[in-house]
């Protein structure tokens, strides 16, 4: 009989990473590991929820009865993707309120984007086109990605963000063979949301310390410039079919590469927004707060309820 | 006639959902957040509906767009509850659980209207509004029955509200006339079963129903508060500053 | 250019103006009131003033109105700050002892414009303008040297809005050339005036100045916060609702 | 030499009101002269202040920005009116603070009108052309009133509201000679305005327990059914000029009396509105309240300043 041969649990972490195996929460993993998916999965809700913000904005002032539907189903659709992130989340040992708590202390992030406001109804266009896109392409990956609730989530996830993209192209779409007013304010839109959307992708790989560890783990399948240059080569042409200008100078197709050449990201700015001072931290961070501030009483009133109800279930019991 | 009542009703989902969605990013848990936009989505569905189908019956070639973007305000014919403010989230519970108790009977009897859009209409949205009453009656009780401070809130929500739920019951001569007709529903069986429903649900929360409040009216008749003119000012401003587009 | 100017200037009293606006019969004390609605009137003269010389460079029949009813907000050029909500007392006190001091050095300058329109507004302007100071550095000492409370809510309100102050100093293209060639002046010896009151004002209020705060911009190129959209959806509802008509 | 005939404060003060002499705040005056007249100023001071709520509530919507200025300009004026007013009743012994206490406990009324909603620009017009004109009517005698502080506020408040009633009914004829939907939106806010109006005056004679006092005292010159009267005989043919229908079916010139015969106001209505069910009377009071109480920490800190401020300038002079 062979010898059973004393697995570490590092190595057979290491062998199911190895060989597409799922890591489900009950299995063991390095504590590295787990910290980096918290605080992926976390930002990742967090930017659902933050994401409701700017689209929301637009709720009520929406342009037609349709478009109004739509952009609610939207918004409803981010909560829930919030919901189930954080669920994913939980499933690594923290709490939701614990992930609340540091996205409200600045500890967490979210994703910058959100961080830029939603000026015309044609910014609601180019987001669901240009930031769910992005989002999607950064996203699909993850339905590969190691850790099993996560990889679950984001099944789910992606068939929505997909559906959300299809229906911000076709905003763009309408306003684009609209009325010159329309036409100006889907470029507008365009301009405003084209460059924040690449930095969505994150610093250049020669500046993505965590990137490497990531792949490795295979939490990550493509580095960040990789996903950059596929967001570009595709975004480019459908801008094109749009009728729309990219906001880069130095925008050029490279026969060698089979890929455009694109111009420097504004990494200052990029930074900026990291750091806190882009155009709407402040306000998308004291909204957050402030709603969680302002339904603490909700929140004891339903935990209070919860447990009268149950006194008076036992009780009745023991009656 | 039947276009009358038919906007008033459209105008009435339309008003409530535009609330609810004024809460999207700012509800006090995520669920929640998510529950009220899903009422606010299923009321617009049923205003939708009513407005494509109020454009047929006017048959003048105007679109359920044109019904909710282009009209002013003393010719929105909502009742003045549903235009009344969120404010905290025991405000929107009360206006919703007040209004869900009036839709849930109105559509439950509306399904047997000879009108069959109407019942159309009604059977499709009825199985929502069973769902929001169930949402919005528990959340009454939760909050009666919840802290102190929770029922503070409550109750300071019936002083705000109470005074409104009057108007969904008071029949226009529109509706008189389409009850009377058959087209509608009596609104003395749904005002009972309402108190009922109210009286039950109170009970649980350890709530007092309130006695003898005045009933305000007029929004059926297009005679608003001045909380409607604001509402409409924001929702109606991208088809008045770019009118005639497609969007 | 110098219409771009002059509109930018109309945009930033218009926009202020209404946030002022917003107070009446919601004060703190009924003289604030009527200083508000007197301080929110001096802005809508200087407004007007501007938008009906601002239609005169244009040439081309539009009115002081169509001005400020028909322009989308992206085509607005007023600074950030003037659009950031009254949120409570201290807020509005702090963005507009920030504007104040601006104003007060801008127009000071302004009266010696070789553009004798300009010069005109700004001398009739000039004498409000120094009230306006008077009034917002007042009251700003009051709250910071008044009680624990006041004093939490002035730092909370610095918190929120010094931000938005840099973007006054900051020349765009248009106030740069219009600088070099000697029409407005150059805004680096206004913003050392301006520093050097509010270190003033600030020590006597028992406040700190804030350092090495990240200045946001944009307003000026017509890239505004979320907030300017609702001013404008509300100020400008009745002339997209009923376009072409005499009020 | 003659006897002097030692006259009682009551006589003295009985005969100045006879021979028209004014009664200043250093004089004595029967104790239920300075109630009423502390209730009809602060009444009327309340009136003021929270007559700038309907008004106000179209400040940000006004049409054009002339309209603007000239909306903000009588706004503005109310206050102003509101501090003569409370400055004229503080001579009788009262304090503003008492006084707003008591208009926010309930216990102090203001006028009816200010119940109603404004619900359209045109209710502007409506406001200045029919309530402020019935205000005048109901003020111009007050110049006459019998305590002086009180009649000196009325002069330049009744200039004022002349003013104000000349560009509400400017505001009438503009939308009048407008487009349709100008004079739809006149004609409503008239039928909406002119019952109300008409309550002003308060309760028929026959049911106004206090004028009969108060006429003697010459605090009131006129009875409420005669500046009813007056004022339907005044506005009608104004209405016709303007072409708006006077929404009276009983409404019919009488050539006996040289006057207008009308219908019978909604006694209900009016009874209903005093006793706080009116449309705004909730609404009204709790922003009175909301704005009393949001402002408590401000003027505890203007107070607070004020001391800080006084001991510094007192202990300079010490040192």
């Amino acid at each position: 009989m062979e010898t059973i041969i004393e697995k570490s649990l590092e190595e057979v972490f290491e062998e199911k990473i190895a060989n597409e195996i799922r890591i489900e929460p009950k299995d063991w993993m390095p504590e590295q590991y787990r910290k980096t998916l918290v605080r992926q999965i976390s930002q990742h809700a967090h930017s659902e929820i933050v994401g409701m913000l700017p689209e929301g904005n637009w709720i009520t002032r929406a342009p037609s009865l349709k478009r109004k539907a739509i952009l609610l189903s939207k918004v409803q659709d981010e909560a829930g993707h919030g919901l189930y992130l954080y669920s994913a989340a939980e499933t690594l040992g923290t709490s939701r309120d614990q992930m609340i708590a540091d996205l409200h202390s600045g500890k967490a992030k979210y994703s910058s984007i959100f961080n830029y406001p939603t000026l015309s109804w044609a910014d609601i266009g180019a987001i669901g086109w240009l930031v769910d896109g992005a989002a999607i392409m950064n996203q699909v990956p993850l339905i590969r990605t190691s850790y099993g609730p996560y990889a679950r989530a984001m099944v789910r996830v992606c068939k929505e963000e997909s559906f959300h993209q299809r229906q911000g192209f076709e905003i763009m779409m309408t306003l684009c063979n609209g009325a010159p007013a329309q036409k100006k304010m889907a470029q507008e839109a365009f301009n405003r949301w084209w460059w924040p959307t690449l930095m969505m992708f994150g610093p250049k790989d020669s500046e993505s310390p965590n990137t490497e560890q990531s792949m490795r783990w295979k939490i990550k399948r493509f580095t960040n410039d990789e996903l950059r240059q596929r967001f570009v080569d595709m975004m480019v042409p459908q801008a094109e079919f749009l009728g729309l200008t990219v906001p880069d100078k130095d925008l050029k197709w490279n026969e060698a590469k089979n890929g455009y050449d694109y111009g420097e990201v504004d990494w200052e700015e990029f930074w900026n927004v990291v750091k806190g001072n882009g155009p709407c931290n402040k306000d998308r961070i004291a909204n957050r707060v402030k709603a969680h501030e302002e339904g603490a009483w909700v929140r004891e009133a339903a935990l209070a309820h919860a447990q009268k109800r149950a006194q008076r279930e036992a009780d009745q019991k023991v009656a | 006639m039947l276009l009358d009542y038919t906007l008033q009703l459209a105008d009435t989902s339309l008003i409530l959902g535009h609330r609810l969605s004024e809460w999207c990013g700012h509800g006090p848990i995520l669920e929640q957040d998510l529950a009220m936009a899903n009422i606010a989505l299923d009321l617009l569905g049923e205003t939708r509906s009513l407005y494509q189908y109020a454009a047929e019956l006017e048959g003048q070639g105007r679109t359920e767009d044109d019904l909710a973007y282009l009209r002013d305000a003393v010719e929105y014919k909502n009742p003045l509850l549903v235009e009344q403010p969120n404010g905290d989230f025991a405000d929107t519970i009360l206006r919703q659980f007040l209004f869900d108790g009036f839709h849930f009977q109105l559509l439950q009897q509306l399904q047997q209207s000879p009108e069959q859009r109407l019942a159309a209409i009604a059977t499709k949205s009825f199985k929502e509004a069973s769902y929001h009453l169930k949402w919005s009656s528990e959340w009454v009780i939760r909050l009666g029955d919840g802290t102190e401070e929770s029922k503070r809130r409550i109750k300071k929500a019936i002083n705000n509200l109470w005074m409104y739920s009057g108007e969904l019951f008071m029949m226009t001569e529109t509706e008189k006339q389409l009850a009377q007709a058959g087209y509608i529903p009596e609104y003395a069986p749904l005002l009972q079963n309402w108190e009922a429903h109210v009286k039950k649900v109170f009970a649980e929360a350890t709530l007092e129903v309130p006695q003898n409040v005045f009933m305000h009216k007029g929004g059926k008749t297009g005679r608003h508060t001045e909380q409607l003119g604001y509402i409409l000012a924001e929702l109606q401003y991208l088809q008045r500053a770019h009118p005639g587009l497609e969007w």
